[in-house]
């Protein structure tokens, strides 16, 4: 099956056209030509499409037919298609590592514009191949066992639907939430677009099962602190901070609450975004899950000086859930998968100040609008202005942080329609005119350009224009006492000065604050918007760069419940994946050090930020654990006697290609 | 049967190689016992017509040390190539250039410029230069032209076998020589030392520790040695890591770093790059400036790397040097 | 501390009541302004209009002129001249054609532009490099009851000033705070006054300093401080006009300078308070007293 | 009621006048541009324009020329960089009106009894003769040329300005009139030469 | 006077998760650059030998780009940050061999920068253009000329000395 030392090498070359794509650019035949002259080829063909089954079947025959030992594909990234054509390799009967792909595609007829170049440089890199192919031995790939727990982090939606489909499906999940309930930004909307069906009842039952699955080991109040291992094998660190309550034994009856030394609810409340006003001991939410009261280390008088009369621990009587005493702890697991869910942050609106947030009480955002139009809101769903009055008029202002070269460059993909739903609630409970400023109004989802038509038809005004500014100054009587909006109605063609009694800025998406660390964390990517970057943006769109590691939902880019959803379950499929088949193979590209050659010189050791390299003090060599080491090849660069080598990456591979990429024009 | 004959011949060299030979004491009697000696023109008086006078390949060895950088080593390599079975490098010049092949840092123009003219200890007011060629009594002198270039000897003839080391011990000397005659050699173009980095061998290696991480540089003169602990360890450059084994670590046993004089192992095309990249490597310094300020303490990067082997290096010359000088007249 | 000084053509006519009350407070203050040798006009709006490479010519002569003299910080108080010196920096460095024409001409004169000099607004200077706590110190007459419009005007803020928001700048609030005075809330902070308007479409022009002038009014301001020579002529020289046509919105416009010499405690004729339309008189304890000399 | 027939075709399009505009440093966004209409929103002067910048955004991205050229939108922008600072696209419209200023007077084509170019040509001759402004006898020049009318009415100005001593008859000038000269010359003869 | 029609050639070598991935993503993306570089995908910049850098060179190449993962977003920790001390030695090795720094570059570009693969590469193939080329096999070839004369000289010579001594 391998060809073994001393044994004629003999090559097959294949260029794939990739129809138009490279052959458009690369003169496929030409190189195909100039391959076959090289020495030790012996079949050399361009095809329309190698990746195809046809494809495929041509390598297999080629290699049965003139005996071929090595194989170089010119064609895609090996990142894309090297599984392929490896697969292809082997089930014609050669070890599947004695095979090179040359990438002419991304690396080529897609990036220049200039035929010839474009197909000298296919040559020099098929050259460079065929060269490094010769050196090219038989491995075998390394299985690991795949540990069959998953970590969910972010009990939004995503995280919610993601755990509940695993956890059904029998897998243990544990899922780390760092706000004292689980819920995200849904728990906090009132319907939803386009069916208007409440958030509450859809969101609530989800809730619940995660509180009650057996299979769902709940920490809220924590936040991932380290992570370790490579997939399949994952050590986690979570950090549990201290809510000062246990929730094994609090069964959230608020009676603490209710007895807390501060009589009255005065500080900001986060689930009603700083409008409504909560205790230092609250529970985040009626409906929160776990269904357990917290401590705000900030505010309570006794975690902050050690001077309270307790009353909540009396309230309490013997169920004893309040614990002073707790302290933050660090708990170690072990899961083979891991799906973040980490979710998006809402856009400042202080942050285009013309809009005039924070500066008049009358311009809200629209996730305010939202608590301001829920019955479990702080006016118990009646939408009033600052004053106590009743609106007339309200205007949405839409892509506010989106679309915009100086804040966000994205589309935040929800707020049409979002602002479509509130403006709807607000002619339902107000009665108001509505007046909705947009730059284009996007509803591609099912069901949405009907909602648009309904508003439409329902007398919501809409006038294309992009708001400039928003003032207190009135030119005309009707302007006097209103918050005065100017804007071009770009489809009038006019100028257009508007007074409002309220106005609600559509805030857009934005990656989390912390979602660099949160890169840094899980070993993922991070678009230069900084949204998680997906492995593939079509082929692979919840995978990341780290095997093993998910994403799912706003986290990866703004969408919609639907969508993220639709992510969250297909993320706990690709690790369900994995976990069922029970092992996955690792590239064989580890280093090894050659015994012989040795010197004991211990340059390397320091090298190793795995500690897969030890000094056998016996031997007085060094020596490469194979499990530990991830094959990045730093050792070998390092060993100054050239006593180590890498599998897939040996220096006569990596120097011939050298020589190949340069010896051709 | 008569003895199989040998030469020794010099070429840019310190003559150190040659006082290798006679160190190896008695041991050279059992030598001579086994050998004639045909050729040796710095203790025996035999000419180079002599040389030519033998048959093609009537030699049987040819020891020659020394860089190649004038017209008349040229020639010498090519005749003692022609004329005999095994041609041996011996010796760091010979070899891989050695301290004359750092002159390829340099145009023959700025060394001889240097040497002739410029040097503080140089009394040269009418500027007189080796000629190649001159009248003297009516009669016409010849003196070999100096090259551009400093190169290896391998570089000039086909080599049989390397006896690296500045000089190479009397022992492996004689090692080798034994090789030769009993016929058990290597392949072609081996190198008769150990195919194994200097640290085995080194009296200091067990000091060695597996964390090791350079806070900075010293170069001998700067620091108070510890005669036991590894020189790397003190932060002291010691190319053993890099270069061959073979001499007993003499160096290093002397309280000296090792400076790479044996060449790099078989494995390694560039002697200085390893030893560059396990250096800093391991560095500790994690920002642009802070790693500058530990390279500092290699104020020479290529003196320091590249020792006895710039010619033989990947790069083998200065690269912005004229390629071309005009000879001298 | 010493600072080139690139006054411009207003400040030389009609505003030179600016330069008159620039030079004192920053004498006070202990900062040496010298005058840029043989400066030239920078070329303002209309130049850029007929010829953006010559403008940017004409206008970087004096870059130049400031490098040679050795100056780090050109400081430029009429907002245009700042505008327009700014522009032109940035121009040299993004346009390769204007980089060659200004190489050209300044060539040609043996001059050249490498950059090195920062064109600085005074108010930017004052408060970012002389800072609050020194203008504090001085402050001897604190300008209590004073309520104050900040009025930046369109162009010093935009788009080429890094030292402070081009939509809510608050770098002069903050040094009128410190002199005593209360800012009041005015949004139209940088809405434009119309000046380059006033002169030749006035129904335009006025219409734009009315709105302005009406609604510091509406908010209670017994001044506007302004820091742009055009703004102040525009401001202060067209209230009978303004009247004429939309009533009474009478108001004094100032020199932020000017107000930092009255809290200096320096020489009411030191600060050519005399040479506004609308006189400024200090409502102060002593009710009555003016500041401003009676005309 | 006159009725006007507006359908534009090709023809009238001049081919490549967008890529010439948007050869201004900055101005290569105007791609970019999503007509969300901002700049016009944000303009204090749009009100008056017979095409708000949002249109001569448009206008100059589909190549008519001379529809932008001849529109009084142009003259009407008074240099505040509103827009500019606030376009989501970070378009530099003011200086786009700046080219196309220059353009409309290099062609000729702006309106001629129309002050403000008037003044911007009046002001750049004033420089180059003098190296300074006087803001005064500049005013006055442009009275003259334009609106001997104004002169009148703004009599009170002219008072005023007597009154604070700020009324200058006296040119100002600069020392170096001549290296100031040879400048422009030099940078204008290259220019054309090139 | 750098010559426009020079086309230098540039040896990147590449991360397979960063810069591999960002190449790739310019070309998903097709932006457009000069076809003068030639990647070779390693699992990361640490494994760059400096052996590999010197090698290229001698081999004909005007530049070698060598392209990583950004400082602290490293796949394998720390691989980058002993290319960049190496780098940094490397750059005053060839200040030393006379070969100009610039040729050597090292740039940290995110999976996520397609754009700035394709600014780089255009970027540096300017760059060597103005240098001119490098063009080490050749130099080889000049330097080994006066050896290579020798010897029909020294034939010639030996005839000579032959003849005079018969």
């Amino acid at each position: 099956m391998n060809a073994g030392a001393g044994t004629e090498i003999r090559t097959g070359f294949y260029i794939c056209h990739c129809g138009q794509n490279i052959a458009g650019v690369v003169d496929c035949p030409a190189v195909a030509e100039y391959v076959a002259r090289l020495p030790s080829v012996v079949v050399s063909r361009d095809y329309k499409y190698m990746c195809s089954d046809p494809g495929q079947e041509l390598i297999k025959q080629d290699i049965r037919e003139h005996n071929l030992n090595r194989i170089v594909v010119a064609s895609c990234s090996p990142l894309l298609h090297e599984h392929t054509f490896r697969h292809a390799v082997e089930a014609g009967g050669l070890n599947p590592f004695l095979f090179q792909m040359v990438n002419i595609r991304e690396h080529d007829s897609w990036v220049h514009t200039d035929h010839a170049a474009a197909t000298e440089k296919a040559k020099a890199l098929a050259y460079a191949a065929v060269r490094r192919v010769r050196f090219h031995t038989a491995l075998e790939t390394k299985r690991v066992s795949v540990h069959p727990d998953v970590l969910v982090v972010g009990g939004g939606i995503a995280g919610i639907h993601a755990s509940l489909t695993l956890a059904n499906a029998g897998k243990k999940v544990f899922l780390v939430e760092r706000e004292p309930s689980i819920g995200g930004h849904m728990a906090k909307f009132d319907k939803t677009f386009p069916t208007l069906d409440c958030a509450a009842c859809i969101l609530t039952p989800k809730m619940s099962a995660v509180g009650a699955h057996e299979n769902i080991t709940l920490w809220s109040y924590s936040e991932v602190v380290k992570v370790e291992g490579y997939v399949g094998n994952y050590q986690v660190t979570v950090k549990r901070k201290p809510r000062y309550v246990n929730e094994e034994l609090c069964i959230g009856c608020q009676e603490c609450i209710r007895a807390c030394v501060y009589k009255e609810a005065k500080f900001p409340d986060e689930f009603n975004v700083g409008m409504g006003k909560r205790k230092p001991i609250y529970i985040p939410f009626p409906q929160a899950v776990p269904q357990v009261v917290v401590i705000d280390p900030a505010r309570c008088l006794q975690v902050k000086s050690g001077k309270c009369k307790q009353t909540c621990v009396e309230a309490c009587a013997d169920r004893r859930a309040i614990d002073f005493t707790q302290r933050e702890e660090l708990v170690q697991i072990k899961v083979g998968n891991i799906i973040v869910t980490t979710g998006f942050k809402l856009f400042d609106a202080k942050r285009i100040p013309q809009y005039g947030y924070g500066v008049y009480p009358n311009v809200v955002t629209s996730i305010e609008l939202e608590r301001l139009v829920t019955s479990s809101g702080p006016t118990g769903g009646e939408l009033l202005l600052r004053d106590g009055r009743t609106p007339q008029s309200v205007a949405f202002i839409l892509c506010v942080g989106s679309r915009d070269y100086r804040t966000n460059r994205w589309c935040s993909r929800t707020c049409c329609m979002h602002s479509m739903k509130l403006a709807q609630l607000v002619r339902e409970h107000t009665g108001a005119d509505v007046t909705v400023f947009y730059l284009d109004i996007r509803a591609p989802g099912k069901g949405c350009e009907e909602f648009y038509d309904k508003s439409l038809k329902d007398g919501i005004q809409f006038v294309r224009g992009r708001v400039a500014e928003v003032t207190d100054w009135a030119v005309t009587p009707e302007e006097e006492g209103k918050l005065v909006i100017r804007a071009e109605d770009t489809l009038a063609g006019l100028v257009r000065r508007i007074p409002v009694d309220m106005i609600v800025l559509a805030v857009g998406m934005e990656p989390q604050s912390d979602a660099q660390d949160l890169r840094r964390l899980f070993n993922m990517s991070c678009g230069t918007e900084g949204w998680f970057l997906e492995k593939h943006p079509k082929l692979a769109p919840v995978s990341t760069f780290t095997d093993g590691v998910f994403i799912a939902g706003c986290c990866q880019g703004p969408k919609d419940i639907p969508d993220s959803i639709a992510q969250a379950g297909a993320a706990a499929a690709e690790a369900m994946a994995l976990i069922d088949r029970g092992y996955i193979e690792q590239e064989p590209n580890t280093a090894y050090v050659v015994e012989e050659d040795c010197s004991g010189c211990k340059s390397c050791i320091p090298i190793c930020p795995y500690t897969a390299i030890t000094f056998d003090e016996a031997k007085a060599k060094a020596c490469i654990n194979p499990a530990l080491c991830k094959g990045c090849g730093t050792c070998v660069a390092a060993c100054p006697s050239g006593s180590i080598r890498q599998h897939l990456f040996e220096d006569e591979e990596i120097m011939s290609e050298i020589e190949g990429v340069l010896s051709h024009a | 049967m008569p003895k199989p004959r040998i030469a020794i011949y010099w070429c840019a060299s310190c003559g150190g190689c040659e006082e290798a030979f006679v160190d190896m004491a008695e041991g050279i009697v059992g030598v001579l016992e086994a050998v004639d000696i045909a050729f040796w023109p710095v203790a025996l008086d035999f000419k180079k017509s002599d040389v030519r006078a033998l048959p093609d390949k009537g030699l049987f060895a040819a020891f020659v040390n020394g860089a190649v950088r004038t017209s008349e080593q040229e020639e010498m390599a090519r005749l003692l190539r022609r004329k005999s079975r095994h041609l041996i490098a011996y010796g760091a010049c010979a070899c891989s250039g050695g301290i004359p092949g750092l002159a390829n840092l340099f145009t023959r123009e700025q060394l001889l410029r240097f040497v002739y003219e410029d040097a503080p200890t140089v009394s040269n007011a009418a500027k007189t230069r080796p000629q190649t060629a001159c009248m003297d009594d009516g009669r016409e002198l010849e003196l070999p032209e100096l090259r551009n270039v400093v190169r290896t000897l391998d570089q000039v003839v086909e080599v049989d076998y390397y006896v690296p080391g500045c000089p190479p011990t009397p022992k492996m000397t004689q090692e080798a020589i034994g090789a030769l005659l009993s016929g058990k050699l290597p392949a072609r173009g081996a190198v008769l030392a150990p195919d194994m980095a200097l640290c085995s061998e080194c009296p200091r290696r067990s000091s060695k520790p597996t964390d090791l991480a350079f806070k900075a540089f010293r170069r001998p003169h700067e620091a108070l040695i510890d005669p036991q602990k590894c020189l790397l360890a003190q932060g002291v450059v010691c190319m053993g890591p890099a270069t061959r084994a073979g001499c007993d670590a003499a160096c290093p046993a002397g309280n000296m770093p090792c400076t790479g004089c044996m060449g790099p192992t078989s494995r390694v095309r560039d002697q200085g790059a390893k030893m560059l990249s396990s250096l800093c490597a391991s560095i500790s310094a994690r920002d642009d400036a802070a790693i500058g300020s530990v390279l500092d303490g290699i104020p020479d990067p290529v003196g320091t790397f590249y020792r006895y082997g710039l010619p033989k290096s990947l790069i083998r010359r200065k690269a912005d040097l004229p390629a071309q000088e005009a000879a001298v007249p | 501390m010493k600072y080139s000084y690139f006054p411009g053509c207003s400040l030389k006519g009609l505003g030179r009541a600016y330069e008159e009350s620039l030079l004192p407070v920053m004498r006070h203050l202990g900062a040496e302004m010298n005058e840029l040798d043989d400066w030239n006009c920078c070329g303002a709006t209309a130049y850029m209009s007929v010829d953006e490479q010559l403008a940017c010519v004409l206008a970087a002569r004096n870059l130049a002129l400031a490098e040679k003299a050795g100056a780090r910080d050109l400081i430029t108080p009429c907002s245009a001249c700042y505008l327009v010196l700014n522009k032109t920096k940035h121009y040299i460095e993004d346009s390769p054609a204007i980089r060659a024409a200004v190489e050209r001409g300044l060539g040609a004169a043996g001059l050249k532009c490498e950059g090195t000099t920062s064109v600085r607004h005074p108010l930017d200077v004052l408060v970012n490099d002389i800072g609050l706590d020194v203008i504090k110190e001085k402050v001897v007459r604190p300008l209590k009851g004073l309520k104050v419009a900040p009025y930046y005007g369109c162009q010093v803020v935009r788009p080429y000033a890094t030292f402070d928001d081009a939509w809510n700048p608050t770098t002069m609030d903050r040094l009128l705070t410190t002199l005593g005075a209360e800012v009041v809330h005015y949004p139209l902070k940088t809405k434009c006054c119309g000046a380059s308007l006033t002169g030749t479409l006035p129904e335009i022009g006025l219409r734009l300093t009315y709105i302005l002038l009406k609604e510091a009014v509406r908010r209670g301001a017994d001044v506007i401080a302004t820091i742009c020579p055009l703004c102040q002529f525009n401001l202060d020289a067209y209230h009978h006009q303004i009247e004429q046509r939309w009533g009474p919105v009478r108001i004094p416009t100032v020199y932020f300078t000017q107000l930092m010499g009255i809290a200096f405690g320096l020489p009411a004729k030191q600060l050519a308070l005399g040479r506004s339309f609308i006189p400024f008189r200090m409502p102060s304890a002593k009710a009555g007293e003016a500041v401003a000399p009676r005309t | 009621m006159r009725i006007t027939r507006t359908v534009k075709y090709e023809a009238e399009r001049v081919r490549g006048f967008g890529r010439e505009i948007m050869a201004v440093p900055g101005c290569e966004t105007l791609l970019s541009c999503i007509q969300c209409g901002t700049c016009s929103g944000t303009c204090p002067l749009s009100v008056y324009m017979e095409l708000s910048p949002r249109q001569v955004m448009a206008l100059v991205r589909a190549d008519f020329k001379d529809e932008v050229l001849r529109s009084n939108s142009i003259w009407l922008c008074a240099s505040c960089y509103g827009c500019t600072v606030e376009c989501p696209r970070e378009i530099r419209i003011t200086d786009i009106m700046y080219a196309l200023k220059q353009r409309a007077i290099r062609d000729g084509v702006y309106p001629k009894r129309f002050p403000i170019p008037i003044l911007a040509k009046e002001f750049t001759a004033m420089v180059r003769s003098k190296g300074r402004v006087t803001e005064t006898l500049l005013v006055m020049r442009l009275f003259m040329k334009a609106n001997l009318m104004a002169v009148l009415s703004s009599w009170r100005q002219g008072i005023g300005l007597i009154r604070t001593g700020r009324f200058v008859l006296k040119h100002e000038r600069i020392q170096r009139r001549g290296e100031l000269e040879t400048m422009l010359a030099a940078a204008a003869r290259d220019k054309e030469g090139s | 006077m750098p010559d426009a029609a020079f086309q230098p050639r540039i040896v990147a070598f590449f991360c397979n998760w960063c810069t591999y991935t960002a190449a790739d993503l310019a070309g998903v993306s097709r932006f457009k650059y000069a076809p003068n570089v030639r990647v070779v995908r390693l699992m990361c910049s640490g494994r760059v030998d400096p052996q590999f850098i010197l090698s290229a060179f001698s081999q004909g190449a005007d530049g070698v780009l060598i392209g990583g993962c950004h400082i602290g977003d490293c796949h394998y920790s720390e691989g980058n940050l002993k290319t960049l001390r190496r780098f940094q030695m490397l750059r005053r090795l060839l200040r030393g061999l006379g070969i100009d720094e610039r040729r050597l570059r090292l740039e940290w570009i995110s999976a996520a920068e397609g754009d700035k693969v394709r600014v780089i590469v255009n970027e540096m193939t300017e760059q060597l253009r103005a240098l001119g080329p490098l063009g080490l096999p050749g130099r080889f070839e000049e330097w080994d000329r006066e050896a290579g004369r020798t010897e029909a000289e020294a034939a010639g010579s030996e005839a000579r000395e032959e003849a005079a001594h018969a």
